[in-house]
């Protein structure tokens, strides 16, 4: 298997995104992430930076390539240019297409991902049209989304537009819209990152024994990942002694602090 | 804090906005979550200062929440953008206007990423073209709606009929603004004021007679975080963000925060809900609650249309104490209608109603 | 054996640099011409109150200079501005000032010194928009006045220094270290807790580079007997809360957490940049700049007074960060240079 | 109240306004080599207990300074006292003399209060 | 029926002491443990009783172990306290033999001569009343020097003298007026009789010369008297309550009783045996090259007695076990320091009571507060390699000295011993520098750790190079293999032939670790191992009287500085006599004296590492030639 770096290496965005790291910290002081995630930026950028395989294979497979929220208030700030948040959109690329993204909780939550924004692309051409946003699986939106997700038609009609209409709001899209669209997904490589995602996936939830669908989002498996949270990433869930012993054992070597 | 500082940083940090002539691009939160805010953008444009903006209902969404989410690769995206791009090539509109400052970001980083890599936009054109044998222009300014209304700005204040200002006191409302990151974090020089003092918002306001207060956790996130909220264990994380800004924003006690991003609007909105739920925390002036408003809203509020047909209703945050403030007329009743006419029942318990 | 007095030099800039070379080479015999843009000698030396590290008063310094250059040779023009310099013959330069042309020179020293980084170019920190952000001269300027008081005037209860500000950062287009700032940052840090033992203080740094003779031991002096504190992180951002005071955002790496916290002034260590004045001399001449913005010297090593011109030589910070110390031994050196420069030149003429 | 499915997170950042940093004052006027402390790590890599487990005598310097007491506690505990530290620190500081004042403040702390 | 007023306060001083002493006893008796108490039943009727009696009148009388540390000052104390049992004892025979009748009540001997002024005029009384004076001029001389010492101490070469405090100083003055007074008294009486020897009948005629010696002498033995009840009464509260502790704790520690690690009415006794002769303050290196001159263990004592809280004083103390093999009284200083470390972990009104701290130390237990919680739980089993007949175990400090280490390595494969490097990446503590600390329970979680690991290697003896360690696997582990320190290993080597050394034609000097040598009594094997290879140096500062490094384990406080001063204080002393090597036998020891050494100084080594320059290359006819050297040498440093 070719280097590991030289392959980020080859993503424009992890080349334009890392110089040299210095350690200074800037993008950490900033991090929404850092600040409720145990996570630090600097720290991947400074692993990453070792060019060393093991070093990033670990991080592919550990939970911290997760936790980053990609505001990129990182890159407005770092004095050496570089940009945390674009280098680890490129490891997390090529964690999915390893399919080590399964090892880790937050990893698995791709197959979540893909099967609501994902989908809803090609089904629908957007990313989270409101009739797919189920008020049962967003209960903080409240109860006026419940209120409009029953009358989108209405909602939609009030501002002089139609539901699944020709043109405005929430319009459909003819068969040759969303052929291109498929095409370009065909074209570009955003099928088969797709068919990754599921393919390790369904491998996943067979090793946990979980019911996993072709489709859809009411199997167990996607269940599993969209609401499954161990509580092991948090600041507090390192003062329990049991996490210790516990991280041992479930070998999340995303959250051990290697240089602290 | 010295004004002069900002305003020397505002000058500084000009951008180009051209006058007339825009291709629009829709957003997919707007357009599910409050519809009322894009429509008013096109019907004020078009109507109110009489400008051409050109929207073609091929345009698909630009995929960027599947893209941040990491299930979209970014030659992907490059391609769905190159596409918008040919749409407009197509009609002949070199200013691209769009509506989500998720898809602001992502256009600026691909021309961006064109420019440092030009074989990257060899690429694109090859792979667009292979696909949909469409062709592009790289297009001549990438706009945030924002932008345009920040450029008409005083023309709509000289429009304004319910400046933001009590009408009782004739004091200005206190209000907090919250750009979006991708506005201008990722590329200050493509934002009106920068990375750090944006303009944007705060021109709006000021120009519109209200007072805008800075509060520590001003530039922090909203939250959204992509993946953060679309799968449901994390969304602990997103809702954290907004907190920390609340309880940052509290002593200031601002009247509304003007949100400039779809999806930090709709969020700074609902987490109030269920900050409310969880935590039994509320903030605003009268404690209840603090309006999140988008930009053409208040503009359209500024101007004298009904709040009802901006959809400020559509918010979990109610806005009538604002509005009484404000001294726009309204009739409660009016506010949620069915196709037919005919009035539907409120929903219940909505926060600040 | 010609007389050294017809040799003419030229020197620009009466900082510590231009006038230790003038006042060494009026010594040797020459006749100069000190020229210098403000209305009184010694340049930067004028914004400081004690210099590190062992607190001497800059004045004493100053004094220093003025002696130096006390002497019938040295012709000073203040207020003056180069207009042009321009190639008379082979070995002369025709050096026009805003006062009028001078006698040609035999040989040009540019002593243009440095400027200072304009820290709102750095908006994060919020200099100029949040009244107690601070540069570290101003806090100088503090000193000299004998009380270090907030915009509120009150004593701060707590002072944030913030190090490498506009050094070390592409972000404002400087990836060089301004070298003196961290052990100026150290020197201010005890002044203060001398003024205000109530006050605590804040260092926060990415490197502690304490490069000079005296400057650890002052550091240490600096957390033993002063217990001034270190955070290892460069500050993100300031922002004013409601009591107007100073929200700091830092990474404290050494425990790998982000860190917040409050303070009453902010002190920025302002960098070193390559002056302006410097440069259009540098322009005027077609003198090379180096990668960092400051002139490029003819050789690292063995030649960093020389520069790509025959007869113009340099002097000081205009080459790089320098303290006082190195400053005036690099003038020296310039001296020496320009001695034998001048020396081979007659060699040639007989 | 319903079921998000999710909570509010605990902030980790340090907030040395609120944070309780009587602890440090308490060793430092015990052992006032402790505010010689350069943070490199040089007791952190001769430690006994670092192969084990992610104790670091440097970390838990800054931490005790900060007041970040719950993660100090979680850490101090696990030294053995052998100390290597001390013999290693290029500062001379007492680090074995902190660790024990460490314990001892925090029972003080916890039982009897400073 | 001889009688006087004056005698009353005397009468009822010493009928106040016996009775106090007698019911200290007893509660001191009562508080022994059940075992201690057979101990003391047992030795009654045994050879610990005769024992004691020669030692209380080698020690408590004639004082030899002073007399050993300097005569000048044994001489005094000697005076004093043997002049006086003289005095008092054939006082009584006096009284019996010359008195009207025998067996009287103890007064009649202490003031004979009040009632016998006409004694001693002629043959065998005569002979007697001249040994008495003898007896007295004997005393005096010795409060003389007292006297002397307590205004200007150097003269009986010490440096320091204990502080005293008020009360100490009443008793001191009746004290020393005790002898001058019966001198007085008994020249005026003997002057008014014209009796008296030499000393009393001298003075005495000369005072009569010239004052009424038939009323001078009444007041004086008033005087006398007073003196005497007053010094008795006072005694229970003074450090001369040292006199009785003392034969207390001389019977009960020669019938087996130790100090153990708690608070008890031995460690009482000790604690009231002091004393406070200061002999230990002039052996504290901390006094000496520290300049901390409030911590040495008569303070320690002192502030035991007054029950102070003495927590801090109890840390800052080498643990070098200096003191308490100089202590005259033998009390055991180090483990009454032990017990008061661990007594500063309980709250601060229980600190200075073992009782206490036992009392909070349960509760703990009780509620299961955080100290309960295990510490070490995140140490794991390393045992991997296959069995050995040695196990080695280098310590956490042989790894800051690698080459000790490394050396023994060497010397394994030298001598073929099939050996397992326990910690070979990194030592687990022993658990000795938690014990030092006061921290026992923690130290029991490592030493069960380590036992395990040590019984599952399967070997048959343990070899350490650390002292520290050796020290707790010997008395705290109690493991079923042998346990030997590197030095013990290495002469054992030689001795069974398994190592051949050649000899270096070199210099050494040996330092002692307190560890090793007082700690253990460990003082031939190293220097059997140094005979055999080099040319062995005697200091002044040998055996028990070695000095401490310095860098102690033991103290807790002591900053860097003051270890490097104490350091090269050692150093300098030991290295006068210009050694090519200074070798010692702890990682410890070695990583601190290296503090100390200069350019010039000789190179320090571990045993270890000396060892191996001696291991021969090829072993060629020079070796053998080294060889047969070596052993005369050896024979003539051993004779």
């Amino acid at each position: 298997m070719e280097n590991l770096f030289d392959r980020l290496m080859q993503d424009v965005r992890f080349e334009e995104g890392l110089n040299a790291c210095m350690n200074c910290g800037v993008c950490t002081a900033i991090c929404p992430a850092a600040e409720f995630y145990n996570y630090d930026p600097r720290k991947i950028v400074d692993s990453v930076q070792t060019r060393d395989d093991s070093v990033i294979m670990e991080l592919l497979r550990s939970e911290t390539i997760w936790y980053c929220g990609q505001c990129m208030s990182c890159k407005t700030r770092c004095p050496r240019g570089n940009t945390p948040g674009s280098i680890i959109m490129v490891l997390r690329q090529l964690s999915q297409e390893l399919g080590v993204f399964t090892d880790s909780e937050k990893g698995r939550q791709q197959f979540a991902v893909k099967r609501t924004a994902g989908d809803n692309i090609l089904n629908y051409g957007y990313c989270v049209p409101a009739y797919k946003v189920d008020p049962d699986k967003h209960p903080e939106q409240g109860p006026i989304w419940e209120h409009i997700y029953d009358n989108l038609e209405h909602v939609i009609a009030r501002f002089g537009g139609e539901l699944h209409g020709e043109e405005g709001p929430l319009r459909g899209f003819t068969p040759e819209v969303m052929q291109e669209l498929k095409d370009i997904f065909e074209v570009t490589g955003g099928q088969d990152l797709f068919d990754t995602i599921e393919k390790y996936s369904e491998k996943k939830a067979a090793e946990m024994g979980l019911e996993y669908k072709p489709e859809g989002t009411d199997c167990e498996y996607f269940h599993h990942v969209n609401t499954y949270n161990s509580g092991c990433h948090y600041c507090d869930s390192l003062l329990e002694e049991e996490y210790e012993t516990g991280r041992q054992e479930e070998n999340l070597e995303g959250v051990s602090e290697r240089d602290s | 804090m010295k004004l002069e500082g900002k305003k020397r940083i505002w000058k500084e940090f000009q951008k180009e906005i051209p006058d007339d002539h825009f291709f629009f691009v829709r957003s997919c939160i707007r357009q599910s979550f409050f519809p009322g805010s894009e429509q008013f953008l096109i019907k004020m444009l078009r109507e109110d200062l009489g400008k051409d903006i050109f929207e073609d209902p091929r345009h698909t969404t630009c995929t960027g929440i599947g893209y941040h989410g990491d299930v979209v690769p970014f030659d992907t995206i490059q391609a769905v953008v190159a596409r918008h791009f040919a749409l407009a090539t197509e009609h002949g509109y070199k200013d691209i206007l769009i509506s989500c400052v998720t898809s602001f970001g992502i256009y600026e980083e691909i021309v961006e990423t064109w420019k440092h890599f030009p074989e990257t936009l060899d690429k694109t054109r090859e792979n667009l073209y292979k696909a949909t044998g469409r062709e592009f222009e790289v297009p001549r300014t990438i706009l945030h709606t924002s932008d345009a209304v920040y450029k008409f700005k005083d023309e709509i204040a000289a429009r304004a009929r319910y400046p933001l200002v009590d009408h009782r006191t004739g004091e200005p409302l206190k209000a907090v603004e919250h750009i979006g990151c991708h506005y201008s974090k990722m590329f200050p020089k493509y934002g009106v004021g920068g990375a750090e003092f944006p303009h944007t918002l705060v021109g709006m306001i000021e120009s519109w007679g209200g007072e805008v207060i800075d509060y520590p956790e001003r530039r922090h996130c909203c939250g959204f975080g992509f993946r953060q909220y679309l799968v449901q264990a994390n969304r602990g994380y997103s809702m954290s963000n907004s907190l920390k800004k609340f309880e940052s924003m509290e002593p200031y006690r601002p009247e509304f925060v003007l949100a400039n991003c779809p999806g930090c609007t709709m969020f700074m909105d609902k987490w109030q809900y269920t900050i409310k739920e969880q935590e039994g925390r509320t903030y605003g002036v009268n404690g209840k609650g603090i309006p999140v408003l988008t930009y053409e809203e208040l503009a359209g509020l500024v101007m004298g249309y009904s709040p009802w047909d901006l959809g400020v209703q559509y918010h979990m945050v109610q806005s009538e104490p604002l509005l009484d403030k404000m001294g726009i007329p309204y009739d409660k009743n009016d506010k949620y209608i069915a196709k037919d006419g005919s009035r539907m029942e409120a929903p219940k318990n909505l926060i600040n109603a | 054996m010609p007389d050294n007095k017809e040799k003419h030099i030229v020197v620009i800039g009466a900082g510590t640099a231009g006038c230790t070379a003038a006042g060494q080479l009026a010594r040797e015999g020459y006749s100069v011409s000190l020229i210098e843009k403000e209305g009184e000698p010694g340049g930067k030396i004028n914004n400081w109150f004690q210099l590190f590290p062992d607190r001497r008063k800059s004045e004493e310094v100053k004094k220093f200079l003025l002696a130096e250059i006390d002497n019938p040779l040295v012709m000073i023009n203040y207020n003056t501005d180069i207009d042009s310099i321009v190639k008379e013959n082979e070995e002369q330069y025709m050096v026009t000032t805003s006062r009028g042309a001078l006698r040609p020179a035999d040989a040009v020293l540019v002593a243009t010194g440095f400027d200072l980084f304009n820290p709102q170019r750095k908006e994060e920190y919020g200099y100029g928009i949040y009244d107690d952000v601070i540069t570290s001269v101003e806090l100088e300027e503090k000193f000299k006045t004998g009380s270090v008081l907030t915009s509120k005037g009150i004593p701060p209860r707590r002072v944030g220094i913030v190090h490498c500000v506009g050094s070390r950062d592409e972000k404002v287009g400087n990836f060089h270290c301004s070298k003196v700032c961290c052990v100026t940052a150290v020197k201010q840090a005890i002044e203060i807790r001398e003024m205000l033992p109530g006050t605590e203080v804040f260092c926060f740094y990415m490197d502690m580079r304490m490069f000079g003779p005296y400057y650890e031991e002052l550091y240490r002096e600096a957390q033993e007997k002063w217990t001034v504190n270190f955070i290892r992180g460069k500050v993100s951002e300031a922002s004013e809360n409601i009591e107007g005071r100073l929200v700091v955002k830092v990474e404290d790496t050494l425990a790998g957490k982000p860190l917040k916290m409050q303070v009453d002034m902010l002190v920025l260590m302002i960098g070193i940049e390559n002056s302006q004045s410097g440069l259009r001399v540098g322009k005027e001449l077609g003198l090379r700049m180096g990668m960092n913005g400051f002139f490029m010297v003819g050789d690292n090593h063995y030649g960093n007074n020389r520069s790509n011109l025959e007869g113009v030589f340099y002097a000081g910070t205009c080459t790089s960060a320098m303290n006082i110390t190195d400053t005036i031994s690099h003038a020296r050196a310039a001296v020496v240079e320009i001695v034998t420069y001048l020396k081979s030149k007659v060699r040639e003429d007989s | 109240m319903k079921n998000f499915g999710f909570s509010s997170i605990k902030t980790r950042v340090i907030d040395y306004d609120r944070n309780n940093k009587s602890v440090s004052e308490y060793i430092l006027e015990r052992e006032p080599s402790f505010a010689l402390c350069i943070g490199c790590g040089g007791c952190a890599a001769t430690c006994s207990a670092a192969r084990f487990t992610d104790m670091s005598l440097r970390k838990i310097n800054i931490l005790i300074k900060r007041g970040e007491n719950d993660e100090v506690r979680r850490l101090m505990n696990k030294c053995m006292l052998c100390g290597k530290c001390t013999l290693v620190c290029p500062r001379g500081v007492n680090t074995r003399n902190v660790i024990f004042l460490t314990q001892q403040a925090y029972r003080k702390l916890d039982n009897y209060a400073v | 029926m001889q009688f006087d007023p004056f005698i009353i306060p005397f009468n009822i001083g010493l009928y106040f002491i016996i009775l106090y002493f007698v019911g200290t006893c007893i509660v001191w008796f009562r508080d022994l443990s059940r075992t201690d108490k057979l101990r003391l039943q047992r030795g009654f009727f045994g050879r610990p009783f005769v024992l004691s009696l020669r030692e209380i009148f080698m020690e408590s009388l004639i004082h030899r172990k002073i007399f050993k540390v300097n005569p000048r000052l044994g001489y005094m104390h000697m005076s004093l306290a043997f002049g006086w049992f003289l005095l008092i004892l054939l006082g009584t025979l006096e009284a019996d033999i010359f008195g009207e009748r025998h067996l009287n009540a103890p007064y009649k001997a202490i003031f004979f001569r009040f009632f016998n002024p006409e004694h001693g005029a002629e043959g065998f009384a005569m002979v007697y009343s001249f040994v008495m004076d003898l007896i007295l001029a004997f005393i005096l001389s010795g409060l003389l020097i007292a006297i002397i010492k307590r205004f200007w101490s150097r003269i009986v070469g010490m440096k320091k003298t204990t502080r005293l405090k008020t009360l100490d100083k009443i008793a001191l003055t009746s004290l020393w007026l005790i002898f001058p007074a019966r001198l007085l008294a008994e020249s005026f009486t003997c002057g008014a009789a014209g009796s008296g020897s030499f000393l009393t009948g001298s003075l005495g005629s000369f005072l009569a010369g010239f004052l009424p010696a038939e009323q001078m002498a009444y007041p004086f033995w008033w005087l006398y008297s007073l003196s005497l009840g007053v010094f008795f009464i006072l005694l229970p509260r003074t450090r001369y309550m040292h006199i009785p502790s003392e034969l207390f704790l001389i019977f009960v520690r020669n019938s087996g009783v130790r100090t153990g690690d708690q608070y008890g009415s031995y460690a009482e006794a000790q604690v009231y045996s002091c004393s406070s002769c200061g002999i230990c303050i002039d052996k504290c290196q901390l006094s000496r090259s520290a300049g901390i001159n409030n911590i040495q263990s008569a303070y320690f004592v002192k502030g035991l007695k007054r029950n102070d809280d003495v927590y801090d004083i109890s840390l800052n103390c080498l643990m070098c076990g200096r003191c308490e093999i100089s202590c005259p009284v033998g009390i055991e200083l180090g483990a009454l320091r032990m017990i008061q470390r661990r007594a500063g972990e309980a709250p601060e009104d229980m600190k200075s009571l073992w009782s206490g701290y036992m009392r909070e130390r349960n509760q703990d237990i009780k509620t299961g507060k955080n100290n309960y919680t295990r510490n070490f739980k995140y140490l794991k089993s390393e045992v991997t390699e296959p069995e050995a007949e040695v196990i080695y175990f280098a310590g956490c400090m042989t790894h800051l000295s690698p080459g000790i280490a490394s050396s023994m390595e060497k010397i394994f494969e030298a001598g073929g011993v099939n050996y397992r490097f326990m910690d070979r990446d990194g030592s687990v503590c022993c658990g000795r520098p938690l014990m030092l600390a006061g921290k026992d329970r923690e130290a029991r979680e490592l030493i069960q750790h380590n036992s395990s690991e040590i019984w599952n290697s399967g070997a048959k003896t343990l070899v350490t190079s650390c002292p520290i360690c050796l020290k707790v696997f010997t008395e705290s582990y109690h493991l079923d293999v042998e346990v030997l320190h590197h030095t013990q290993f290495i002469s054992r080597m030689i001795e069974e032939g398994r190592l051949n050394l050649k000899f270096l034609n070199s210099t050494v000097v040996y330092h002692d670790p307190c560890e090793l040598g007082r700690g253990l009594g460990i003082y031939d094997d190293p220097r059997m191992v140094l005979y055999h290879i080099a040319r062995y140096q005697n200091t002044d500062s040998e055996k028990e009287n070695a000095p401490c490094c310095g860098g102690s384990l033991g103290n807790i406080q002591l900053d860097g500085r003051k270890k490097t001063a104490i350091a090269r204080d050692a150093f300098s002393d030991m290295t006068r006599s210009n050694p090519d090597y200074f070798i010692t036998s702890c990682p410890l020891c070695k990583k601190t004296f290296r503090k100390a050494e200069t350019a010039e100084s000789p190179e320090i080594l571990d045993i270890a590492e000396i060892v191996i320059k001696a291991l021969p290359s090829t072993n060629n006819l020079e070796d053998l030639h080294n060889k047969k050297h070596q052993r005369e040498v050896t024979h003539m440093e051993i004779k």
